[in-house]
């Protein structure tokens, strides 16, 4: 890959931080944008912004094609069997909240039990949490092992018989593990398990195949994946889209309308609610493209290659633990350095342009399972370098120097 | 005259004018012409899905070939199923299955109907081939 | 004010409609965006496009601090008392939905009633039919006069003892009616009911204070006041708003986690789950910084004198009838012409330029009490001008011959 | 010396550096020359809220003076605390109250820290005024 030609494509990588070029070592928190992103949401707001579907007029007309070739794209993407499984959202958050609301009362009754792992971010637990508290559901929480994989070999484990839904990340945003989804997915399938994909991670480091995963439903985030913030995707079987009622309500999602009655549009249009945000629609199109001109495999690649020399350099710093050493791992390094408070080590490397995060990464049960406070978390993507890898760890024996 | 030839009097017809507004005064000319339906046809059976107005399709099959009536509440749309109601009316069931409308594509209308309204054309088209390849097959 | 200059602002009035200069005069769906929002955007997905909060290095910072200004300037925007009332959402519709789920068993509850008018958007129905099929509330709805006005004579049709919630617009989307909100509040406030104002319209072409309106909430979207898609408000009053639940959970909007139990953060944070769309917030307050630096007051003045220029210029046109004649009234006008359908006229407009609207605006109880289908329904903003009046009432001329 | 001639040294001492680096390294020097608390201190009670890490703060009021003791789990927050026991500790409850900071703003830290750092030096600084006004009133 032509790293040097892809950097001139990130304007932010030109930003100075405190004197120091940005080295962004935070892309799990979200990625910068290349300029054809920026661009297609300067062309949209420029020459053919304009609320969509139901005008009749040009410019309208412009935008509804433009919002709904959004939609076909990112169905190609990650290989829906139509376009009308994917819907809009504002993100991975609002796509699990989505579920967790029409789902109760139709696939969740009190009593039944939900499957979560104990690696989750904030936004798939927190939804279920309340989801017990009011709807009076179980959640069974999976547990991993010393290198932050999940037990697979005894499904008997996960699942009884109350189970009805499993909500799961592909991958970890602190640990970097990419779980088996194939193979847990065949299992609840088995069981009749209804299932639930947090993409929010796995969407940008892998090629991702719904009907191959065959989960129910696919949830990510456009931020994550060089696309604009505020628009994200709910992918959703059919079948089952078809029968479940809508989440929120409003404008574009009614056939009929009177106070006595209601008639909803058809899937997806029943699903979206009140004006979508087609600027960043158009803009997840555009970064899909992008990564598919620029090549997908090539990407997963490169960054399995930041990542395995990063671990490598990371290991050679004493007192310093890796947190999540799984075979298969996303980009994403958590570690932390004995004696070191992880707040002050990312403030002092701050002073030197590097941006990463420090904390609990909205995961606190995995803080707690872990047994600590927080991480220091670095995360690639394909603009980062080697050399940003060698200057990140000479400074952090620096830094370690200050701390000690 | 078959579908085919029917269908490029209409792609010639369409190219004698050179604006848009020549072209919807001839789609607006076939809608008030088209003599439109009785009051108690206009039933829910009979509407077209999918369309921003009102558009209704009457079948009929006499002496094997499938005769279509068409109306709408609004001009431009009762003039495109005009169109449609001049293309096939009239025809063996398994001819008007087997035909592949080109002069949409030929006359522009794709790029002048909102996606709304070409929903709404393929809509009636869908109408007409299920009508065609119901009669085609209890014949 | 300098039409010309501001007209020059705006990029996409450069744009040709089959070959004719855009009239556009669809303002009331979605309003065209001036190039300092646009280059908001822009910037910030160039420069310092972060995620927000938690992360402490330096262009999350800058995004952290840009996303709090754009709140500290809505809420001097709209007068509210503290910064901390103000909750980014997606939109108005949202906000509906937000406000109808949290609502719920804690303000609202079985056999209550929510007072709604003929004239509401279909976003400020929908919610509240479902909630009546899911909750048990009853539905009472205002109805309006000749003009297009609410009868505010007599409240004691309005609130009976089992009244909750009034839930109103600002000004209609189709008719333009200015509802008088202060006296109709008052009223409500009087009687313990919770109000919730609907300012998708409102907040475009009136000085909003909300502290003087004093509702307990007022939502719109930034897509109609020059800024994205993709955000909107959620004003609300803090004592309320202290005590009421979260809507979604997520990242971002708690203190504490674990699988037994989740401390939320304090308001408005608890109400802002995920990742916000920072971009969208930043190009909101972009905009409102523009309508500040053209200067509200005289925008106000000149769509008026707009809509007073139509309003004459239409009344000229035979068989024409409008939809709507309230004394107070943003520059929205619906109108039907007999013998004509709606969507032949904008359909033929469409030919020559002209973006308007034609429909049941996503009010159809209003068109059933209007005993119609549909208007035909222009709506102006500050960069239209008196000449495309012309034009427009000159095309509708045309038209008509070639309907009738 | 009064609160303000030790700020002036503060801001002094700040003035010798050229780089944040350097500057971090004098506040880190302070959190781990601070004395901290007792681990039976670090309790809710007199944990600042608001901060990235934990800070504790512990107020004595000896001879009619406020005395503040600090501690956190992290340095740079440590150190930060240090120089507001530095500032603030061994003075009457009222001029510290009276006393408006100025040497954040003076130093640079303002545009170093970020938003959440900054909420958690102003929280820091509001429970010590809060401490003051406590003691000035119960005085
Ligand atoms: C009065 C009114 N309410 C609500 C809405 C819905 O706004 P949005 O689609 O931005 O959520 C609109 C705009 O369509 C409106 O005009
Ligand atoms: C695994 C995982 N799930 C969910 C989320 C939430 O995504 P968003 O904040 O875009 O809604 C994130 C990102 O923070 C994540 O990493």
């Amino acid at each position: 890959m032509d790293i040097t030609g892809i950097r001139k494509d990130f304007p932010e990588l030109e930003q100075k931080v405190h004197n120091h070029k940005l080295i962004y070592f935070d892309n799990a928190a979200t990625s910068l944008k290349p300029f054809p992103v920026i661009e297609a949401i300067e062309e949209y707001y420029s020459k053919y912004n304009s609320n969509v579907h139901r005008a009749g007029h040009k410019i309208s007309s412009l935008a509804t094609i433009a919002y709904e070739n959004a939609r076909k794209k990112v169905a190609k993407f990650i290989n829906a069997e139509s376009n009308d499984e994917i819907i809009f959202t504002r993100g991975t958050t609002e796509s699990i909240n989505f579920l967790t609301d029409i789902l109760q009362d139709s696939i969740l009754n009190n009593g039944d039990e939900v499957v979560l792992t104990v690696m989750e971010h904030h936004s798939n637990i927190v939804p279920w949490v309340e989801l017990r508290n009011t709807l009076g559901i179980d959640l069974k929480i999976i547990d991993i092992n010393d290198k932050g994989e999940l037990d697979i070999d005894d499904f008997g484990k996960w699942f009884s018989e109350k189970t009805k839904v499993l909500s799961i990340t592909h991958s970890s945003n602190v640990l970097g593990t990419i779980n088996p989804l194939k193979k847990i997915i065949k299992e609840a399938k088995k069981r009749g398990v209804v299932t639930i994909v947090d993409g929010a991670q796995g969407i940008v480091h892998s090629k991702v195949d719904v009907q191959d995963i065959d989960c129910d439903f696919y949830c990510f985030s456009g931020h994550k994946i060089y696309g604009a913030m505020g628009i994200g995707v709910l992918y959703g079987k059919r079948a089952l889209l078809e029968v479940l009622p809508p989440y929120q309500q409003g404008g574009g999602m009614i056939e009929k309308v009177s106070f006595d009655n209601v008639v909803y549009s058809s899937v997806p249009y029943k699903f979206e609610a009140g004006t979508p945000n087609v600027g960043g629609a158009i803009a997840l199109r555009t970064a899909i493209d992008y990564i598919e001109s620029t090549g997908l495999e090539q990407i997963i690649e490169y960054e399995k290659e930041l990542l395995d020399y990063a671990t490598q350099k990371l290991l050679d710093i004493e007192h310093l633990t890796i947190y999540g050493t799984a075979v298969n791992k996303d980009p994403i390094i958590s570690f932390g350095i004995a004696g070191i408070h992880h707040y002050d080590l990312s403030t002092l490397l701050d002073g030197f342009g590097i941006a990463m995060r420090s904390g609990h990464h909205c995961a606190q049960p995995l803080m707690n399972r872990l047994e600590i406070d927080g991480t220091s978390r670095i995360s690639f993507s394909f603009y980062n370098t080697f050399e940003e890898i060698d200057y990140f760890t000479d400074k952090i024996k620096i830094v370690k120097k200050m701390l000690i | 005259m078959s579908i085919k030839d029917i269908e490029l009097n209409l792609i010639e017809d369409f190219e004698l004018f050179d604006d848009w507004m020549d072209k919807y005064n001839y789609i607006i000319g076939m809608g008030k012409e088209l003599d439109g339906i009785e009051e108690d046809e206009k039933i829910q059976d009979n509407l077209v899905s999918g369309c921003t107005s009102q558009v209704w399709l009457v079948p009929q099959l006499i002496d094997d070939r499938l005769y279509f009536k068409a109306d709408s509440d609004a001009l431009i749309p009762k003039g495109i199923a005009a169109m449609l109601v001049k293309l096939y009316s009239g025809n063996p069931p398994q001819e008007i299955l087997d035909h592949k409308p080109e002069f949409i594509k030929k006359i522009g209308l794709e790029q002048h109907l909102s996606p709304n309204r070409a929903n709404g054309l393929a809509s009636m088209i869908n109408k007409m081939k299920s009508y065609a390849e119901y009669y085609s097959k209890i014949k």
